[in-house]
């Protein structure tokens, strides 16, 4: 009933199956980088991907051809630009088209919580008057009983799996992450199946302020794998690596040097269990 | 040092003349982008109570360098509260408890409605494809007023944004954003490198009010792309200070 | 903007009006008992008591004609037995009428979700098949959206004003609790005005685990009452006086003694800034 | 010692007889009342890995001595985690992660439907008025099965119980939690002084299925107040062990 500690190979083996809708999250901080690298390795297909924030593991894993709809709420590679690969799936379809089903924020924050509370939707006030309802067709309304005041509706994500990083766990699979940890408990607590990959894993949880703790028997797999959220950072452990993102920008730039990168650099390391290619452009580090 | 003898890029202007617009003891939603170094400027200078709140669910920060973005450490580290996301945005910014909502824009309209979704009419195509939405809806939905930050260009000042991302004061007709049960004010302000446009009268359409110090009317008129109008009295923002800019430049060091 | 910091009673006179909505949570944690007294010893009339599990310093303010109204999931003496002056009221209404809105725990805790939330309702699954819908006319249905399904709506609790009680606070009003902390951050965030009362205010507030912290601007008052939740606990200061709990029982089950009790015993005692009568039946400690 | 030379009361031998049903490594919501001493002492015994979940917010806690209510301090302090109260029953018993909801009662009828509210049926005339709901209609709703521990007596067991606060198998109709969209199977077993009934058959009715050592099936039949049923097999608990009974006195100690 409790996690089981495993490989991240293993995992992503076990877990992330084709066709699956899968969420990979991290706000900034805790982003599980190596897991979704793995997941191009492993070469997934036709995946739905799920995140507020996707950035450039998302990016690699749409130019990687892994995925045919993106869930977002705001899709760049922060404080450098757009997501040169999303942009390309998208408006060319290359290397295979890309659905994109666009939220706002506390759109998607809601339909986390909706799907970690085993609801079927989300009521909140939002959207009102922006051009969204138009497109994205997961914006409804619903009356409330009591005051006839009309709100909106979000539904659940329907996840399969959810993949988060996280600071460490304990030999019981309990999972400690801290500092600001966004919607991973949501999703989490929303998917069928969960993988946590974490820097480490201890003897005992010492308590960090502002810590959130998820037991070990709503968690699938745990993988250690340290580093696994870097270039994003992981309070305690390491900073974010920002020349890795501004990188990141000339390699996705076109499809020639973002297939080299792929091919070169991500696919031709060896995946050893437990290990990762864990960079953008600076070399495989294992 | 008189100020005539300093020098400084557009966006330094831009980022302390927005600082001077936050108030001592304001809540502020910082948004992603520009508005983070102006929020953090201001706490430094005039507004050590400014309450910095972040959607990466910081209250209070109070961060001892420039956070490198909305989701840094420091800002987790040196907050009062750190709350999820879910919290930050049903707890927090719904029932309209912040003061002012602080954004960047790609595109803003006459009426203030901003747009960071997509370049072009046609959303599946579009010119440009821009990240989307973030915060910005529901901040600009419910909190107590907007204030916009934005590099001045015929290119962004449209007569109507490609796509409401986020609403301003729509069509223009008096008591829109009433009638779609908006609780926030909207936008109030957008803060240029060339001076300040403010939502006036019952349409709320964006005019003229100051210019940055050296700026003419014209040259505002050219960089939008309706036909602004000017008020009455057109206030002349004054230019930054040495103290102004060794702080911002302390900063982002 | 931010919370004032006040005496009790100034708090009281100033934030309680005959006729509000009010809520004095806490789950058997941080019960904020002394401010309950100081609303008795003011003299206010038809309240409505808003509170998930009504005990000891709700029968008090019922007993002492506090309220016409009692909002409860669950209304006991915990391992002691009934609240004679609650039943005193509901089924003989003395020494006013008391009219009940009963819910249940899942129940209340999404009503003061919705509160905090400012929303007019919150869905949620409950209810179905009980027989509190047919009592209770603050159950309603809302229908999905997305898929149809029939789920359950409670309605915003509308509170004029939530009373807490907290470990401490610092200088600026912030607010720090820790432990099991309940609906208190929902009660304070969905009531117009608040007051919470605190065992000791600091000069800054040390993180501890599991804290809730509420910043000063979302705080209306503070009260510092040290040993203001005796006989509940305040974790980290004192535990439970469990005979305060028990003896209250022989107070409160006639007429006489509970009203012996309440002028010889709560009314009779001075009450001057920030000190406040703590016990049910030991006699007044100031 | 032998088992027939010890001495214990009729709540010690239902406290004894509930824990043993907790399977280790089971995850169980831990109602207010009798069932915190059994689910403890079960923790102690057999089942190190049990999983204690309280409404108070406390998940996974390990207590190192019965704690005095749901709301002990003792709960958050040794718990894998602290929620808040609308989290626990939002996310952690609606979707229906909990394994056993572990209950007392103040009735219980044939169908196991539970009433904790008033005796009597006239709701606002109440013979008895009771503390209400708490947690145990949506406890009882979501959590995989439900175990109810109470003192067997006519006045408790009734046909029909005054009040439905907590929905067991309804009336009795096959697939009746089913048509109401409840996610658990509902009351599985309760577990009484006199023995075991366990819900069987389509309908959930509760039938005798285990006597304590020396209770005959007229006691039970007299302690009932609907035509009880008994099971084929009528299996014997045999009473508390020294062990028990020594680490159930130590734990309320």
């Amino acid at each position: 009933m409790t996690a089981t500690i495993t490989t991240l190979p293993q995992a992503i083996a076990d877990l992330v199956h084709d066709g699956d809708t899968i969420a990979l999250e991290g706000f900034t901080h805790l982003i599980p980088v190596a897991a979704g690298q793995e997941i191009i390795r492993q070469g997934r297909r036709d995946l739905t991907l799920v995140r507020m924030t996707p950035d450039i593991v998302y990016d690699q894993m749409i130019g990687a051809g892994c995925a045919s709809k993106l869930v977002f709420s705001w899709g760049g590679n922060p404080g450098v630009g757009s997501l040169h690969r999303l942009r390309d799936a998208v408006q060319q379809g290359w290397p295979a088209p890309l659905e994109i089903e666009e939220h706002s924020h506390a759109g998607m924050a809601n339909r986390y919580a909706a799907s970690a509370a085993g609801m079927p939707f989300a009521v909140m006030r939002g959207y009102v008057g922006t051009d969204l309802p138009k497109h994205t067709k997961t914006i409804g309304q619903v009356t409330c009983p009591f005051t006839g005041e009309v709100l909106t509706a979000v539904p659940n994500l329907g996840l399969d799996v959810a993949i988060i990083h996280a600071q460490r766990a304990d030999r019981h699979g309990n999972v400690q992450m801290w500092g600001l940890t966004g919607v991973q408990k949501e999703a989490v607590l929303g998917a069928k199946r969960s993988l946590v990959t974490v820097e480490e894993i201890v003897d005992e949880l010492e308590p960090m302020p502002n810590q959130v703790v998820l037991p070990g028997w709503v968690v699938t797999a745990i993988a250690p794998v340290p580093r696994g959220a870097v270039p994003s950072y992981a309070q305690g452990y390491y900073d974010r690596d920002n020349a890795a993102y501004r990188a990141w920008d000339t390699v996705a730039k076109d499809r020639d040097s973002f297939t080299t990168w792929l091919n070169e650099e991500l696919l031709a390391g060896t995946t050893r269990a437990g290990s990762t290619t864990l960079t953008g452009t600076t070399g495989v580090v294992q | 040092m008189s100020s005539e003898q300093l020098e400084y890029t557009a966006e330094e202007l831009l980022t302390v003349a927005a600082a001077r617009f936050l108030a001592d003891g304001t809540t502020c939603f910082v948004g992603i982008g520009p508005p983070g170094a102006a929020a953090n400027l201001a706490q430094r200078l005039h507004a050590p109570s400014l309450v910095l709140v972040y959607e990466s669910g910081a209250i209070g920060a109070k961060p001892d360098r420039l956070p490198l973005s909305i989701g840094d450490g420091i800002l987790g580290e040196t907050a009062d509260a750190v709350v999820s996301v879910p919290e930050m945005f049903n707890y927090w910014v719904q029932p309209g408890r912040i003061d002012v909502g602080f954004l960047g824009a790609a595109q803003i309209d006459r009426f203030a409605n901003i747009n960071t979704t997509v370049i072009g009419r046609d959303y599946d195509h579009p010119k440009v494809r821009l990240p989307g939405a973030g915060g910005a809806p529901e901040i600009a939905a419910n909190c107590g007023e907007v204030i916009v930050i934005l590099r001045q260009s015929a290119r962004a000042f449209v007569e109507k944004v490609d796509f409401v991302t986020s609403v301003g004061h729509g069509d223009g007709t008096p008591g829109y954003r009433e009638s779609l049960g908006l609780r926030g004010k909207g936008t109030s302000k957008v803060i240029t490198d060339l001076g300040v446009l403010t939502s006036t009268g019952p349409t709320g359409e964006l005019i003229l009010t100051a210019l940055h110090e050296g700026v003419s009317v014209e040259q505002a008129k050219e960089a939008t792309g309706w036909d602004l109008q000017v008020a009455d009295e057109l206030d002349v923002l004054p230019p930054p200070t040495a103290q102004e800019l060794a702080m911002l430049r302390a900063l982002k060091a």
